[in-house]
């Protein structure tokens, strides 16, 4: 068999797709005034950034003065986050255990900063419970962050009904919708949310850009101060061509929904069916509510890396929640936090679809795979009876 | 990540699998990583004909055992004890800094396997 | 006279250059990788990643591990001087009455969260004095912030001086050179810097990603949190395209310094001499201290965004740190901290040279300028006289 | 920023300057942003028969004194007094929400204007 590329790691970042980088060329060389500049070539990029603003509102159905642009899912969670806390001063903030550490991180950060936070446990789904969800909301409690799916796993949290009781409690909420955005389809207004987060290079837009969506009416106080740009949540001079480039992928990928979505989710299905027919391979994650997108599974008895390792060797490209592959020694706290013992967990693969991805990459891996588990268990003293 | 004779030695690992008829085992695992192996000596006359190993682990940690049957096979039991975790990195031609722990695993387990041998052939080989 | 384009405004922004977009464009849609990903295409773009940093670094006579790539000049300035406040928890800041709000209203948040700042007077040219630097040190001074030239009038701190004070002191040094980045030659490693702040739109790169150059040793808190890149100073995935541009356009900016400082300079006093031979023109900054590009003039009895406005009407660009034109009443706090009144504060343009600008565009602007000085001060009710 | 016709009157302001034989005088000034608008007034039969206008300020400032001259010139005093600072906006096509304090000048200056033109007239007016 021939070596192919097979790219499968949607999940961690996509190629800039061909209409974008179009859209986006004009604005380096061309283009390329202040927008904050009062002259024509200024007066130019400034409609330009604006209209981006609009097609991006339109794409999520909110509004243009909902929209902030930012340097990506990271920061637009750190300013959801530590800006409502900074307006708050005090009180108590309730996430799940298994956020992306844009979320977990700074949750732990508030908490050394005075803040109190409860991480809601998951099934072995990765779904939080909505009573307990509920049960440990406070007088205090101000906000609930939950990630509309999870990046490792793939699993899909029910935030709509999240939504319902954050409103009915008058708690802000807010989700992490990095992996969702442009993959499923999403309708904010219904959603009761006040702040959702998203990140373009999940979506085959260019990295470093992202955008916070913020509700109208919403107050939070900024984190970093400048020029003003953003309506001062977010100063520093535009970034014009990645924002162009933001909301033309996002527009391209949401017009593409939901069918995208579902061929996708044949795509997915197909791996999986093929995967847990190996002995002794499980799939981690929501059987059925799951990002189209994602397959995330458990190969017993040998280690995530060097499965990724052979993969890699055979021009597939995919990641792992393995710890070694991190260069920390744990594994995932999401891994961790589904029940998986240490050595399963040390197992898993993540293969993330994604646009360019055809059944014949589906066959290719499944063709692939047998021999490499096959290789790395012979390889590995500890064996089914041994477990 | 690694380099040309560390993916070498993970796709072409030299002397994996056990031996029946081995004259000592050794084995070391991370608990915090969780990677494991486990080596098995066959020795005559103080030196080591043979050498067969089994690990769970990342690339490294395959490389890492790889290279050191390759190191040790025909030394004897007392040049194979000096054998140190840098050795094996070094004739890998490096690791990256945070993989070097996983090269430790294949030099403890082999002086686990000399430990071992050595309390089988009893007070003989004690001095 | 035919009307022309003439980009006057490099202080606000520059075009990306040719070669800088071209080292871009493989980052979009070929390598396009997480560099944070193990597999082939991964690794390929963590390794030009690592070597921009090093041609970074390199550019600026520093080690690559002390290059952070952050999102802009913005970032870099919050990053530097709030992560030294977080860390150190309580204290003092001296910075100067002209900063960027990008430094300036950091400093006033940074009061309001308990540290005390001195934000130290400027002479009528923009220059901090260093005797009453060195006197508002207080034991309990732990950062200097002063930047290396201003962007309005451009003056040139003695950053050299300042450095050596810090150094006796024992305080920290963090200088915002966005202005000066790529525009004058800089010794980073002779002048005791411990911070200096970079971004990569104002020398031809693209706009929305920067640098913070931190000396080796130096320990400051993280402001956001997320996946670690940047060794947790500045986390999020990395502006691939971005950085590569940056340092492809530093590298080639610091590659023709001296020489094109000295051809800018040229350029500049040819313009300073004609603007200032019409009458009630004064020059504000300083007249050998300050930035080889900075042309900045007040025209009495004119407001200046109507000079701005007739300027862009002949297609050149300028801008002005007039109240009107940016929407705010007051005009520039560094006009007003040089002792300007309000009226000749109003009627200030700054005309910023770079890359591309001629003898041919200068003499346009000389050529232009008269009349639109004519016609607006005919039009206005404000005279020689009366003031 | 400006629609074309805020350019158009900025390029070319109608009325401007002084009337040496004017019947009024009107002033008005912004302290905060230092715009500065002067009207002169030319009345007969309670008409306004000409104005002319001196205005230091930005493009909207110079814009909106244009437009205002425009469309007093022929009305009667007391129509002018109804011009408001809104119709003066509103006759140019708008103004950037940043920028319509500029517009409050003009028609701020003209009621000045008409105030001491007033004034001059004595208790004669008044009723
Ligand atoms: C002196 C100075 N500091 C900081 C900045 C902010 O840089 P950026 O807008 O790229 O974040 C600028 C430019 O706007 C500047 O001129
Ligand atoms: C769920 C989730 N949140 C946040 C992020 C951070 O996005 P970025 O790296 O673009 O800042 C990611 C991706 O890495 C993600 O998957």
């Amino acid at each position: 068999m021939n070596k192919k590329n097979v790219y499968m790691d949607h999940g961690a970042t996509t190629p800039v797709r061909q209409e974008v980088l179009e859209a986006m060329l004009p604005f380096f060389s061309e283009l390329y005034g202040n927008p904050s500049s009062l002259h024509a070539k200024g007066r130019d990029v400034r409609k330009a950034f604006e209209e981006a603003r609009r097609v991006t509102a339109a794409s999520l159905g909110v509004e243009p003065d909902e929209i902030y642009f930012t340097s990506g899912g990271t920061e637009s969670n750190n300013i959801a986050l530590r800006g409502a806390a900074k307006k708050h001063g005090s009180g108590h903030i309730i996430t799940s255990s298994i956020e992306h550490h844009a979320v977990l991180d700074v949750c732990k950060d508030l908490e050394k900063q005075g803040f109190s936070v409860t991480y809601l446990p998951v099934d072995k789904y990765g779904l939080i419970s909505m009573e307990e969800f509920e049960s440990s909301i406070k007088p205090e409690t101000f906000l609930v962050s939950i990630m509309a799916a999870n990046n490792e796993i793939g699993t899909v949290q029910p935030i709509s009904e999240i939504g319902a009781i954050a409103e009915k409690h008058k708690i802000l909420f807010h989700t992490d919708a990095v992996q969702v955005v442009g993959q499923m389809p999403l309708n904010i207004k219904e959603l009761n949310l006040d702040f959702l987060s998203l990140s373009a290079h999940k979506f085959n837009g260019p990295k470093g850009v992202g955008a916070l969506y913020k509700r109208k009416g919403v107050k939070i106080d900024p984190l970093y101060h400048g020029g003003g740009q953003e309506r001062k949540l977010r100063p520093g001079t535009e970034n014009v061509p990645g924002v162009i480039g933001l909301s033309k992928a996002l527009e391209l990928a949401v017009g593409e929904l939901p069918q995208k979505a579902e061929e996708l989710a044949k795509l997915r299905n197909r791996l999986i069916e093929g995967l847990v027919r190996i002995d002794d391979v499980v799939l981690n994650g929501h059987p059925e509510k799951r990002l189209p997108g994602n397959v995330n599974v458990s190969f017993k008895y040998i280690e995530g890396e060097s499965v990724l390792l052979s993969l890699d060797l055979h021009g597939i490209a995919a990641s792992s929640g393995s710890a070694c592959s991190s260069g920390s020694l744990d594994p995932s706290h999401v891994l961790s936090a589904i029940g998986l013992d240490h050595q399963t967990a040390h197992g898993s693969i993540r293969f993330s679809l994604g646009r360019g991805n055809a059944e014949e990459d589906i066959d290719y891996v499944l063709d692939i795979i047998p021999s490499i588990v096959d290789r790395l268990r012979q390889m590995s003293p500890i064996r089914k009876e041994s477990c | 990540m690694y380099n040309e004779k560390v993916v070498e030695h993970f796709n072409n690992p030299r002397n994996v699998g056990e031996l029946p008829d081995a004259d000592a085992i050794g084995e070391n695992g991370s608990f915090k990583c969780g990677d494991t192996m486990k080596i098995y000596l066959k020795v005559k006359d103080g030196i080591i004909e043979d050498v067969r190993f089994q690990t769970y682990g990342c690339g490294a940690a395959i490389a890492s055992s790889s290279m050191l049957t390759e190191i040790i096979k025909g030394k004897t039991i007392d040049e194979a004890l000096q054998v140190s975790n840098q050795d094996v990195a070094d004739e890998l031609g490096g690791l990256p800094p945070l993989k070097l722990h996983c090269s430790n695993l294949a030099a403890d387990a082999l002086h686990d396997a000399i430990a071992n041998y050595k309390k089988k052939q009893g007070s003989v080989v004690k001095d």
